[in-house]
């Protein structure tokens, strides 16, 4: 097991490699020109050449490339095209942000997701069942655009309860319970979506789980509802809960996006948005690599732990 | 608004858009020098007190300045005594180390990219000298007019001075991160994506800014920056949407009106597309938008139509100018006697989202008289890289800009026609080339603004840019803020400006 | 065969179960999603003669105009566009999108999850890397670059959201598969001399369709929206072809000030068809998988 | 004295969609303290479910429709979960039938064992183990440390089978419900059960009932016998009365079928059948086609040499440290073709991982596995797959070996069509439902999901699948464990039959002597791992067997005190 976990770090390296690759090139054969953006509209041909050159972006694209590689380990991941910075003062802070969002919306996906699931499988067939379902099934099909402004508009200018977006209130001193208060919001809206698959995940195995024979023998020795529950239901839904939970990670990594646009939340999704529209392969590139890694391990963690759940896959298969 | 000034607190200010850099000669977009101008100065000021009338020129970093009567050379005495925040002083060797580093290929601190954005004013440039230590002397290749509204100038190319030392200190790429100027405030931190903060520069040199701390926060979504405004995160936002001034209004909040603004929004033709080289194609199209209508009903009165392109706000702004009524009959008769037939001429047009009902409105005249366009928006980011790589069938794409000074004629001129390619598929190109050379250089302040005016409507004969519309409405202001003004400028005065506690 | 005593039994079996339609037909859930999405369908399709006016004829005489005005019964949006007409014919886009690509993206990644968990430890791990990558790259990278080959509209979002969903309905049939891979099942299925790949289709499969559904009719609703989030950038249904997903950014600018109709119709109808798939999930779960 | 359990005109219906089963159909029952009933019956007829109800366990879509279920005095039925919680474990233990399903799969048997200690004794997390240790001690488990560590799926059929006994007992219950505890054990162990069973009746009082389908295990420790069929009782009575003289003709068949030691389906060249049947004259064969007659060879169809496995157990996660377990270690064996060979051996021996390495479900860790001439390690996946058609299994483990979303209908069905033995899916339908009905199963049944099925009749269906396919080797790992003493008659009668008329071969793994006396030619003993014997099979009792065999042959249980002496060695038998 430890040598697996080894191993997969490992490939870690070759697969970045190839994702820098792909990025890279699919950026380059991108439509967009990075130096051609909203600025060059007010620039003379000659000047955006100028540019260019000043970025060695009329060099051939492997070199291109090899200078991306080296200023990868030299210095941070080089000097962003479209906002002429250094990229590691771009990419990894608005990662931060992100993975503090993703971290907060994985809370709440898998505690709200797992307690529904767990009462509406218990329940199975009831009327607290069909609610709950209903409900989860609603808050994850509203659309995000409408669904935040409501909540913006509501808890922020109608009652006044919750910041209108952003990390922190620019008035205070920006504590840990006012990081909490604006990660409220954002992290409620960026889960409801996982919140609903963990939900049925669970209420799926829940319902699977209860009726299987060794419940019935757990029951045949007067096991108490909440033990089995607990305990041996509990355990034996693990699987599907990790797995559900890796996948939420890596979504709301990725797919918090629009949440960060409509919270302004400070995170790596509007900056490689950006980056993306203006071909910023530099800023691209740094982002996707840590979102990369981040994937690489969570799924890796993921897939360890499913195995140590499992104990007939312990072994590393049979 | 009505309290009393007072000393001290923190205004926070909702912008629409994460701005650029913090480096004078790179940065662009408005909202980035709606916060850089408060950290470097530039040698003449504009007065931005008060709210109607083309802003003066007032001493800055200069205390005063003389012009050579041909327009061509400027010589600047400079403010003595002033230091940069990091320390260091201000003086004639500064300049020169601002100017070379955009203008002197030589210099060891020469910056190409400082160059491409700054060559938009100091292309002309012939050269740069230190007279004394607080003298120094600018001399262009032709008569420059509108040179001194050009220095403090907003967007892209104003003229900020920075502290060589910091430069120095930071190299190319970091004084965007590490800011240094003389100005009213300095730059505290930025925390991308979130904020920018600046904090009163305790030894400036002209009147104690009244707040200890500005605030910029990018709020993308337009809605959310409403929002926040309204909550109280913040207290002052630009763009605000014209569904929301209204309720802005009436929730008290200030949403000032000014009707003279140096903004305006444009399409410029595609000269890829085969319909659109023809000029008759392009004066349909024109004919066929009623841009009172957009503005009035589609805007509802937040916004003015523009029938020139001497934007409302220009000092050559004339009113009357029109270049073609709002005529669906001579649309459609133009378009047949180009040779095509109803919805034969087909385009695109490229819009970012918040010109998108523009776009729609636009799409749906256009319909009326036999021109099937299709529209296409994006993010503002999607939208520039998009908007600078046209296909053939695009057909017409937004833009927003504008100036106080006349030579914006030249300037968009340029962009648009130029170097698209737009001349060749113009008859009357040589005359309004010529037209705009006469009026830039132009020795004479008297005979300006009739000359820039005749060199637009020269422009205008064969309709190769298409004026929309220009806002009227721009910033909402908080009750809490006191002083606020909304000068006949893309950008305002912080100094003065007070909160309530 | 003579002496079984179990042959005493006589009479004819009772043909126990039903047929899959009619247990279908009795799952009331199912059938009501089954109903709501064809009555979607059906108003899509019939829009052109259902539809009051035209979806994209602007009044700018009457823009905004409230819920319930004259002539206009959901109002009309920010160009003066009436609503309804637009809700009418703006499923048409979401309803193909979403399907199309759902079920594409369900049927790759459901082969992929299954070949992994299966497949040598090598091919696994390389193939299962490969979706670790699908995963870390943006899919607005994808939709850009799709937008560039193929020029924006519904199959830039389809193919954007089969490269989005691929790596978690793999990774989840991945999962599952290998826990089930271990089951005596499948060595009894192997001994009846299963391919491999027959063990995969015809013994897993059945056992895994459960977490498939429920994954694939969670994801359409999600997708519709997300589908709206990628044109809303200029990347699927242009403007001004009413589509659900543009209505709803577009009429997020008026929700609050204006006529919250335009956002609020349109995301009902998101709500409605993701919920139809839903419940048409798990009657269809029920009747594969009594 | 009042019954500790009485039953009144039980009822329960099974609601199947668009059906309704009725599974029990008025049973009434009385056991009372110290006594151990005996519920014999008919696969299928209800036993399992009538004790499932009573402890108010059914599967969901199950109903008691009527009747009474009162255990000392306290009316049972329409009680709540919780009320009857208090009941359960203590009051009256349970030993499921399927004890592979009824294990957590997800918790070491020290845990399982060790939480129901705790639960009923209030004894600490120490104690408790201790106590595991001494159950696992009591129900025979030779190494119970390493149980205690292991998870349900590492240990064979007949470990599990008695961690479960061991989790019923430990809670002292004053009823124990044992649904045919002792299927899966060799006759050493499983004596060693019963006596542990009889003992908590004479010591504690417990009340027992026993289901099961061994008349030895019957007349051994009943008190009184209960005889089942069709959801009904049919006879009741003492035990001695019952199975002297039985007054049911469902009885009488009954005790007709049970095997006796010593008699042989093949004796001075005359085929025999169980019950006096006579071989088939008709063919039995289930498809039309008749295969090319083989060509004689003298070659075994099954060779094993120097053949070992061993598992690794343990490693992170596990809060054990890795090691090995040597499941099988050496055997070298052959089995020649059309012969049947038996496989017998204590409980955990290794017959089963034999058998899975026999057909190269498990890799091998040494030796080689060899099948009609081709090498089965060596042979390549399409190889293996030529070669599958060729051999059959029936698993152990019915539950678990049938896929549980499948209707069992098309598990026969779709190998038939892979492995070409039908050429449609009418042809394949039609098999089907032959085979279903050859084993003894309506053709109706097709239809079914597995768990809908009782644990004899899956295991039918585990038959049912395997015959179909008309193999050249068939492994039978104890095929009819589960199966009533009639049904099992039918059953071998017609495994016999189709040997003789399609040339089959068969390992037959199994605990029941007689059975194996009876229908193999052959017969190999393993003990711990390693087979140490083969011998014919008449030879089963002759005074040179290993001690280990000796040991099983002692532990047979005898079915009535007048056929003692028709036993060929009487000598071996003890009381
Ligand atoms: N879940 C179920 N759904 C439908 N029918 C069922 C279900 N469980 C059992 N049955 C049916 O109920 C009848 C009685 O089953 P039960 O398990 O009690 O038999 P049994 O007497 O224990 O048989 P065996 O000796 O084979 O274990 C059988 O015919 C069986 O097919
Ligand atoms: N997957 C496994 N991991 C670890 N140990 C195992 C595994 N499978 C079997 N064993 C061990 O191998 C030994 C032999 O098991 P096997 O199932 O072959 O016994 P058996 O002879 O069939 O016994 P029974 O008569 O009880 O079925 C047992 O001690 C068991 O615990
Ligand atoms: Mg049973
Ligand atoms: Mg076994």
């Amino acid at each position: 097991m430890a040598r697996r976990i080894l191993w997969r770090l490992a490939n870690l390296v070759p697969l970045l490699f190839v994702i820098s690759l792909l990025v890279f090139f699919i950026s380059k054969a991108g439509p967009a020109d990075p130096v051609k953006d909203v600025l060059s509209e007010k620039m003379s041909p000659e000047q955006i050449e100028q540019i260019r050159q000043a970025y060695g972006l009329d060099q051939p694209a492997w070199k291109q490339y090899l200078h991306w590689l080296r200023d990868m380990f030299t210095n941070g991941g080089g000097i962003s095209l479209s906002v002429r910075s250094p990229v590691s003062g771009i990419v990894f802070p608005a990662f931060l942000n992100t993975l503090i969002l993703g971290a907060a919306t994985t809370v709440v996906a898998v505690a709200l997701g797992v307690l529904i699931g767990f009462v509406s499988g218990i329940r199975h067939g009831r009327l607290i069942d069909r609610a709950a379902m209903l409900l989860v099934q609603i808050g994850s099909n509203l659309p995000i655009y409408w669904f935040g402004l409501i909540v913006i508009w509501l808890t922020a200018v109608q009652w006044n309860w919750l910041p209108p977006g952003g990390m922190h209130d620019l008035r205070g001193d920006g504590g840990f319970g006012d990081l909490l208060l604006h990660l409220i919001a954002p992290a409620f809206a960026a889960s409801l979506v996982s919140m609903l698959i963990i939900a049925r995940f669970v209420r799926a195995a829940v319902i699977e789980s209860a009726g299987s024979d060794y419940i019935r023998t757990y029951r045949s020795q007067g096991f108490g509802r909440a033990a089995i529950l607990g305990k041996h239901i509990g355990r034996n839904i693990l699987p599907p809960i990790v797995n559900t939970t890796g996948l939420t990670v890596g979504s709301v990594i990725t797919g918090v996006v629009f949440v960060e646009t409509i919270f302004s939340w400070p995170g790596l999704g509007s900056v490689l948005l950006n980056a993306i529209a203006g071909s910023d392969y530099p800023v691209i590139q740094s982002g996707i690599l840590l979102v990369a890694t981040t994937f690489v391990v969570v799924n890796l963690i993921t897939d360890v732990l499913l195995d140590l759940l499992n104990p007939r896959l312990r072994h590393g298969g049979a | 608004a009505d309290s009393k000034p007072r000393d001290g607190g923190t205004l926070i200010v909702g912008q629409y858009q994460e701005v650029t850099q913090f480096d004078p000669n790179r940065q662009y977009s408005w909202e980035t020098w709606r916060i850089d101008r408060n950290i470097y100065e530039t040698l003449v000021n504009e007065d931005l007190s008060s709210p109607t009338g083309v802003p003066k020129i007032v001493p800055g970093l200069a205390t005063s300045w003389t012009v050579s009567p041909d327009a061509t050379t400027y010589t600047f005495k400079l403010r003595q005594g002033v230091k940069f925040t990091d320390g260091t002083p201000f003086d004639a060797q500064a300049v020169q180390f601002n100017v070379r580093r955009f203008t002197d290929p030589t210099f060891q601190y020469y910056d190409k990219v400082s160059a491409a954005t700054m060559g938009l004013v100091y292309a002309d440039l012939a050269s740069f000298k230190v007279i004394d230590d607080y003298t120094v002397e600018y001399v262009f290749k032709h008569p420059f007019l509108d040179y001194l509204r050009q220095i403090p100038n907003s967007g892209n190319a104003a003229s900020g001075i920075f502290s060589p030392a910091a430069l120095q200190k930071y190299g190319q790429d970091g004084l965007a991160d590490h800011p240094v100027g003389t100005g009213p405030f300095k730059f505290q931190e930025r925390v991308r994506g979130d904020h920018t903060t600046l904090v009163r520069n305790p030894d400036y040199w002209g009147a104690r800014p009244r707040l200890d701390k500005v605030i910029f926060k990018p709020i993308g979504d337009d809605q959310s920056r409403v929002a926040a405004l309204r909550s109280g995160a913040v207290d002052l936002i630009s763009r605000v949407p014209p569904d929301s001034v209204a309720t802005l209004e009436k929730a008290g909040f200030s949403v000032p009106e000014n009707k003279n603004v140096p903004q305006i929004i444009y399409y410029n033709f595609n000269y890829t597309n085969q319909y659109l080289q023809d000029k008759r194609v392009r004066q349909a199209i024109i004919h066929a938008v009623d841009r009172k209508t957009l503005a009035e009903k589609i805007y509802k009165g937040y916004a003015g139509p523009a029938t020139s392109i001497i934007n409302q706000g220009n000092e050559a702004y004339d009113a009357s100018a029109v270049d073609y009524q709002f005529d669906p009959e001579a649309a459609k008769k133009l378009i047949a006697d180009a040779g095509y037939q109803p919805g034969e001429v087909k385009f695109t047009i490229l819009s970012d989202t918040t010109g998108q009902p523009t776009a729609e409105f636009i799409q749906q005249q256009l319909k009326a008289v036999g021109i099937d366009a299709s529209v296409e928006s994006f993010e503002w980011i999607t939208y520039g890289t998009r908007s600078a790589n046209l296909k053939p069938t695009d057909g017409i794409n937004l833009g927003e800009w504008g100036y106080i000074a006349p030579n914006w004629v030249k300037i968009a001129h340029n962009y648009s026609v130029v170097n698209r390619g737009g001349d060749k598929y113009s008859d009357t190109s040589a005359a309004t080339n010529s037209a705009i050379e006469a009026a830039a250089h132009n020795p004479d302040p008297a005979k300006s603004k009739e000359l820039w005016q005749a060199a637009a409507q020269a422009w205008a004969k064969d309709a190769t840019i298409f004026p929309l519309i220009s806002f009227n409405r721009y910033y909402a202001v908080s009750p809490r803020v006191g002083g606020f003004v909304w000068p006949q400028q893309d950008h305002y005065d912080l100094s003065q400006i007070w909160v309530a506690s | 065969m003579t002496t079984t005593t179990a042959e005493v039994r006589a009479g004819a079996p009772p043909r126990l179960r039903r047929s899959a339609a009619a247990r279908f037909v009795r799952n009331r859930e199912a059938l009501l999603g089954l109903v709501v999405l064809i009555v979607m369908v059906g108003v899509s399709v019939l829009a052109p003669w259902l539809a009051p006016y035209d979806p994209n004829a602007g009044d700018p005489d009457n823009v905004l105009a409230p819920v319930g005005s004259a002539g206009h019964l959901l109002g009309t949006d920010d160009q003066g566009r009436d609503v309804l007409s637009r809700l009418l014919y703006g499923g048409r886009g979401a309803l193909v999108v979403s399907i199309v690509s759902v079920a594409v993206a369900l049927l790759i990644g459901t082969l992929l999850g299954l070949y992994g968990a299966f497949a040598g430890r090598r091919t696994s791990g390389v193939l299962m890397r490969i979706i670790d990558l699908m995963f870390a790259f943006p899919v607005i990278l994808v939709a850009l670059s799709l937008a560039a080959i193929i020029h924006p509209g519904p199959w830039v979002l389809i193919g954007t959201v089969v490269f989005g969903a691929v790596p978690y309905v793999t990774r989840i049939v991945f999962a599952e598969a290998k826990i089930e891979r271990e089951k005596d099942y499948v060595e009894a299925a192997r001994s009846l001399g299963a391919s491999e790949a027959t063990i995969l289709r015809t013994e897993v499969l059945p056992n895994l369709l459960s977490s498939v559904v429920i994954y694939g009719t969670s994801l359409v609703g999600v997708n519709i929206v997300f589908t709206a989030s990628l044109s809303a950038l200029g990347l699927g249904i242009q403007p001004p072809s009413p589509d659900w997903g543009r209505m709803i950014s577009e009429g997020a600018k008026v929700l609050v000030t204006g006529n919250p109709g335009v956002a609020t119709f349109p995301a009902i109808a998101i709500l409605l068809v993701a919920l139809a798939f839903n419940w048409l999930g798990d009657g269809l779960r029920d009747v594969l998988n009594p | 004295m009042t019954a500790v359990l009485t039953v009144d005109g039980l009822h329960v219906d099974f609601q199947l969609p668009g059906a309704v089963v009725h599974a029990v159909r008025g049973v009434d029952l009385e056991v009372g303290p110290g006594e151990v009933l005996a519920l014999v019956g008919e696969s299928g007829s209800g036993k399992s479910v009538t004790a499932a109800g009573i402890l108010g366990l059914l599967p969901r879509n199950a109903r008691v429709t009527a009747g009474s279920i009162r255990f000392q005095g306290t009316e049972l039925v329409g009680l709540g979960e919780r009320q009857l919680n208090v009941f359960r474990g203590a009051g009256i233990g349970m030993i499921f039938q399927d004890p592979v399903t009824s294990l957590d799969p997800s918790f070491t048997i020290g845990s399982q064992l060790g939480d129901t200690a705790r639960l009923h004794l209030r004894v600490s997390r120490n104690e408790a183990l201790e106590v595991s240790r001494t159950w696992l001690d009591r129900v025979g488990i030779g190494d119970p440390d390493r149980v205690l560590r292991s998870y349900p799926h590492e240990l064979s059929g007949g470990m599990r089978q008695r961690v479960m006994i061991a989790l019923a007992g430990l809670s002292g219950p004053k009823l124990l419900i044992a649904d045919e505890p002792t299927t899966a054990l060799d006759a050493t162990v499983q004596k060693q059960i019963l006596d542990l069973l009889l003992g908590l009746a004479g010591e504690a009082g417990t009340a027992v009932l026993l289901i099961t389908h061994d008349f030895g295990v019957v007349s051994h420790t009943s008190t009184r016998v209960a005889v089942m069929r069709e959801g009904t009782i049919v006879e009741i009575g003492q035990t001695g009365q019952v199975l002297g003289a039985p007054s049911h003709p469902y009885t009488r068949t009954l005790i007709d079928s049970v095997p006796e030691i010593g008699q042989r389906h093949l004796q001075d060249g005359h085929q025999r059948r169980l019950l006096g049947a006579p071989p088939a004259t008709a063919r039995v064969r289930l498809s039309e086609r008749t295969e090319a007659p083989r060509p004689p060879t003298d070659r075994p169809i099954l060779e094993l040499h120097g053949v070992t496995k061993e598992f690794s157990i343990g490693g992170l996660g596990t809060g054990r440290h890795r090691s090995t377990v040597r499941a099988v270690s050496e055997v070298s064996l052959s089995v020649r073709r059309g012969e049947i060979f038996g496989l017998i051996g204590e409980s955990g021996s290794g017959k089963s991982t034999l058998a899975r390495l026999s057909g190269a479900l498990l890799p091998l860790t040494a030796g080689s596995v060899t099948f009609d001439g081709t090498d089965v390690g060596t042979a390549g996946k399409q190889g293996l797959r030529d070669l599958r058609r060729r051999f059959q299994y029936v698993f152990q483990d019915a539950a678990t070996a049938l896929n549980p979303r499948i209707r069992v209908g098309d598990q026969i069905a779709r190998p038939l069509l892979r492995l070409g033995k039908a050429t449609g899916r009418r042809e394949a339908t039609e098999l089907t439902h032959r085979a279903l009905e050859l084993v003894g199963l309506n053709a109706g049944y097709a239809d079914r999901y597995p768990r809908e099925f009782s644990g004899g009749q899956r295991q039918r269906v585990g038959i049912a699948r395997a015959i179909a396919l008309e193999p050249d080797l068939l492994i039978l790992d104890e095929p009819t464990s589960a199966l009533d003493v009639s049904t099992q008659a039918a059953i071998i009668n017609l495994l016999l039959d189709l040997k003789d008329e399609l040339d089959l071969t068969y390992l037959f793994i199994g605990h029941n002597l007689a059975i194996i006396d009876f229908v193999c030619d052959r017969i190999g003993v393993m003990r711990q791992g390693s087979l140490v014997e083969t011998f014919p099979a008449g030879e089963l009792f002759s005074t040179d067997r290993q001690p280990a065999t000796r040991a099983l042959l002692d532990a047979v249980l005898p079915v009535r005190a007048r056929r003692r002496e028709d036993l060929l060695a009487p000598s071996t038998i003890k009381d």
